[in-house]
């Protein structure tokens, strides 16, 4: 492995934000968990799809469409083959992590739960792995059930076991790695056990696809989501996996285009995976440009920004442990780049917004997991700073300062 | 363009005024500290759920009372300390001002000082659904009047 | 109004597609109504986002969010005003006119309709109008009933209005121009008709905002769909427009992030409009981009382009009026710039093969309107070219004369 | 990359030398459009919805028949012509061998005229299906011979 404090030096010209200023000062940007900035391959990738090979895909006879097709799929067989499906089928495009989800609930939630029936999720899921749930649930009489997170930001897993045995959940869906603390649950283990307990697993990548290789296969889930533009990819994409027999059990849940096999009014036969769940016109650009954030990932090296981000969550963690009346909210021992924090008697808004006067840009608030402030009683939320490949330990050391100087004029 | 009530007018003139020495960011931000920590709070028995105005960011509360003249007063709060001290620019420049002429502001100032972006709704500080609210109430209270 | 005919010649080159060469000759690129090209303005629009000032939007307190969030809530405003909006909250962006037909689908549908209510459509709308009311039926125990179209494709106005008398619908959903006749449908009237008979009303406007000024007030519709790849703009992402009160009484549809108010698992309160139906990350560079598409059409002129494609129509009809064994699909009075043939004894798979070959694009199949092509006796489908503001005449004369050759290569 | 049985290898390299005349793009359809006219179609009564391959473009039929000596005999037909040409080009390539040899055929000749894109699944015209179904049908049997 190479000396991984060279990777920033070696990858930040790729990103033409990072050479940018906001207010006077160049920018750091340590909003990464809510959106990656993105390479130039992806940019001029997704500019020369648009400026070059445009077309509508699939069933299309002419060239334009064959290319376009072509870069489509081949995107979608990158994608398979980075997370480990067994085949590219499994493999449905979504307009991102929260669509995925909605998909699985509607999808299998609605045809597969009925009353008294049990979802089980975490405190620590973010909004969009718990409004789906909320809803399906509403809609079948199932019932969702919280797993308690420790102080500390990891998971009570003696409460998820007791929690298993309880209440038999026909689901759990939990989240891989915490947009707010940072905590990378051990996915492997819970599926393990949620299996052994008769419930399908669905793990929510979309802090875990930018930081870490991903095997959905090794982590022995059924279904697993992410979105791209927290990976370095567009917006507007994201993606389903879920094992073959699955989904193909499931009905479809958008109609439309290109998920039918025939259509009449007498009666419409549904299209076979992974069709059958992507009605229109897909994101193609998205998907195109979402499958070129994937190899430039791999260029670097899935290991190699792991182990970049680690050594930025340690230093984070000791520069800010030294200022005073300031405490990390989540200090598990696996985490992916994001440190969150709160002051004494400060509010966490009032901060940001004075980072942001020093061209520093962080996330104030509840992260999308409200229930997870509550439960660890943070009214307020959190400050969270948030890495990325091209993070630079200057640069938190420069957010540090900034957090010092907005505290002096906030106390 | 709205021309404004003197009496809204020249408040929002003095806030320009007293703003204009800092043309540093942090000047300004250390200035709107201070009114933070300044701003004569509402009543702790006011800061209830039918006073607050939940931004996602930050709270605020605002409570407005009519007074013996047919204006309006206002006293506000929020639980960070910027918002409250914008919030106290809004109080400033709208309480204790006739009805109709709150209603009818045209609320120039912050873009002035350069804190226009505090107002934006998507910032969810809950500064502008506070003003909204003071227009609302000013405007209904401006229609029992005539 | 200016002179129709410089039309291309002064918006060509902001096309970097049409520079192209396919098999060695240059494109001619006759597949627009399945996806436009876009513009310069466009690609470098959503190249200069990634590039300048990408950031997730909403809730965030630094500035480039605020920079981000400000373009995404001005294209709404611009789409808005476009289509005659009364308010921008009314826009809600989706990923295409398919999810947001099934938007409505799904949460006024299942809400809405229950055993014996009935959906009317027409059977000329895009699977994207029916198979979402199909799957929304067999949900509920609605019926969908299709109105009868003409030979010439022309909407059978006789049957229209007795299917409201007989059926009294909760519902009907019309396309305002159909892909694969070129009908404009007169949905003013057809709008008219349906809420004096106490049905609401949605209208497909996929085919329609690129070839005309839409107004949504002044159609009277309760609904109004379109998606912006075929009007110039980026993939993925289009929108439903939709009278707030309907829209304010509507359940939401996925959950997620944005889409709430307050997340607990106790309960969980959703947001206002638009927000309440944009669960998740929104697409958006997509949107701005939309937002720039949608300037970059006015800045022509819709009547402008209404009139270019008019004319092209009158002349493709002409020359290809003129090819032996060659029928047109759809001769309405009123059409936009799609024209439908088919050839006696003839595949049109064969000849768009051969098109192709010749380095013109054109689509050949149902269409996705197989219930049309079933009504109208079509079994192989159509050949369809279609065309756009950058059209010129003389591309649909290098068509028409490729489409003799490869007839005189078939017979 | 798997070594063709003989036969199959050789019927490709004649394919090959056929369309090694045309270089232009045209010419090598109109030999396709050919091929098409002349294809020994599939008996009417044999073009049954259970020999039909629906592809979205065109459609397909294909008939399998064993062999005495265990290879398989296809026919094929499309109602599109140049459908019908490459039907007729692999039905050419893989009919009459042993099953075996059908099953693990490496089709390269596609490629190496340059007609490879009507092998994408994408393209819709059943062609892709109807070499899958040749396969699916030849391992069937190899593997009820073994
Ligand atoms: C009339 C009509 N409606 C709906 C659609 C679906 O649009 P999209 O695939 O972008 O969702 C199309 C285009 O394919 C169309 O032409
Ligand atoms: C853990 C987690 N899950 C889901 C989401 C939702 O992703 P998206 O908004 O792209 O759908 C996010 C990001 O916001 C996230 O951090």
């Amino acid at each position: 492995m190479m000396d991984s404090t060279s990777l920033p030096e070696r990858i930040r010209r790729d990103f033409p934000v990072l050479q940018r200023q906001v207010h006077g000062k160049p920018l750091v940007y340590l909003d990464n968990a809510a959106s990656a900035q993105k390479p130039l391959a992806v940019i001029e990738g997704q500019r020369e799809y648009l400026s070059n090979y445009h077309a509508n895909i699939h069933r299309g006879a002419h060239h334009l469409a064959q290319l376009a097709t072509e870069a489509f799929e081949g995107a979608r067989n990158s994608l398979a083959t980075h997370i480990g499906a067994a085949d590219s089928k499994e493999v449905i495009f979504t307009s991102g992590s929260t669509d995925a989800i909605n998909l699985v609930a509607h999808s299998w939630g609605r045809s597969n739960l009925s009353k008294g029936d049990v979802v089980l999720v975490t405190r620590m899921e973010h909004h969009a792995n718990i409004v789906p749930w909320q809803m399906v649930c509403e809609a079948t009489g199932a019932r969702l059930e919280p797993v308690n997170v420790h102080a500390d930001g990891t998971l009570d897993l003696e409460h998820f076991h007791a929690a298993l045995e309880r209440f038999q959940p026909k689901l759990v869906a939990m989240v891989h790695a915490s947009n707010t603390l940072g905590t990378i649950n051990p996915v492997t283990d819970l599926c393990r056990a949620a299996k052994a307990a008769g419930a399908l697993t669905l793990v929510d990548g979309s802090q875990a696809l930018p930081h870490m290789a991903v095997d959905v296969q090794a982590i022995g889930c059924d279904f697993y989501v992410a979105t791209a533009h927290k990976a370095y990819g567009p917006t507007g994409i994201g993606f389903l996996w879920g094992k073959e027999d699955h989904l193909n059990a499931m009905p479809p849940w958008r109609g439309g285009g290109e998920m039918i096999q025939r259509v009449s009014f007498e009666g419409t036969t549904y299209n076979t995976l992974p069709h059958k769940f992507e009605a229109g016109t897909p994101h193609i650009s998205g998907g195109i440009a979402f499958g070129i954030a994937i190899s430039w990932m791999n260029a670097i090296g899935m290991d190699d920004i792991a182990a970049h981000e680690a050594e930025l969550v340690a230093h984070a963690h000791n520069a800010i442990g030294s200022v005073k009346g300031v405490r990390i909210v989540g200090t598990a021992p696996q985490k992916v780049g994001v440190v969150s924090l709160i002051a004494d008697g400060i509010h966490p808004y009032d901060m940001g917004t004075l980072l942001d006067g020093q061209g520093i840009a962080v996330r104030t608030g509840h992260h999308c997991t409200e229930p997870l402030m509550d439960h660890l009683g943070l009214e307020s939320g959190t400050l969270r700073m948030s890495f990325a490949a091209y993070t630079t330990t200057r640069e938190i050391d420069i957010a540090v300062a900034g957090l010092e100087r907005a505290l002096a004029m906030l106390r | 363009m709205p021309s404004n009530h003197p009496l809204i007018e020249s408040r929002q003139q003095e806030v320009i005024e007293d703003f204009s020495v800092f043309d540093d960011w942090m000047d300004k931000y250390e200035h709107l500290i201070d009114l933070g920590k300044d701003v004569p709070t509402i009543d702790d028995a006011r800061k209830t759920d039918e006073h607050l105005i939940k931004g996602c960011q930050s709270r605020v509360w605002l409570a407005a009372d009519e007074t013996e003249d047919g204006g309006v007063v206002f006293t506000a709060d929020s639980d960070a300390i910027i918002t409250k001290g914008l919030v106290g620019l809004m109080v400033r420049v709208l309480s204790n001002a006739p009805a109709q002429a709150i209603a009818e502001a045209d609320l120039h100032f912050l873009d002035a000082i350069g804190l226009h972006q505090h107002l934006s709704p998507t910032r969810s500080n809950g500064l502008a659904s506070m003003v909204q609210q003071m227009r609302l109430y000013a405007a209904a209270l401006a229609a029992r009047q005539s």
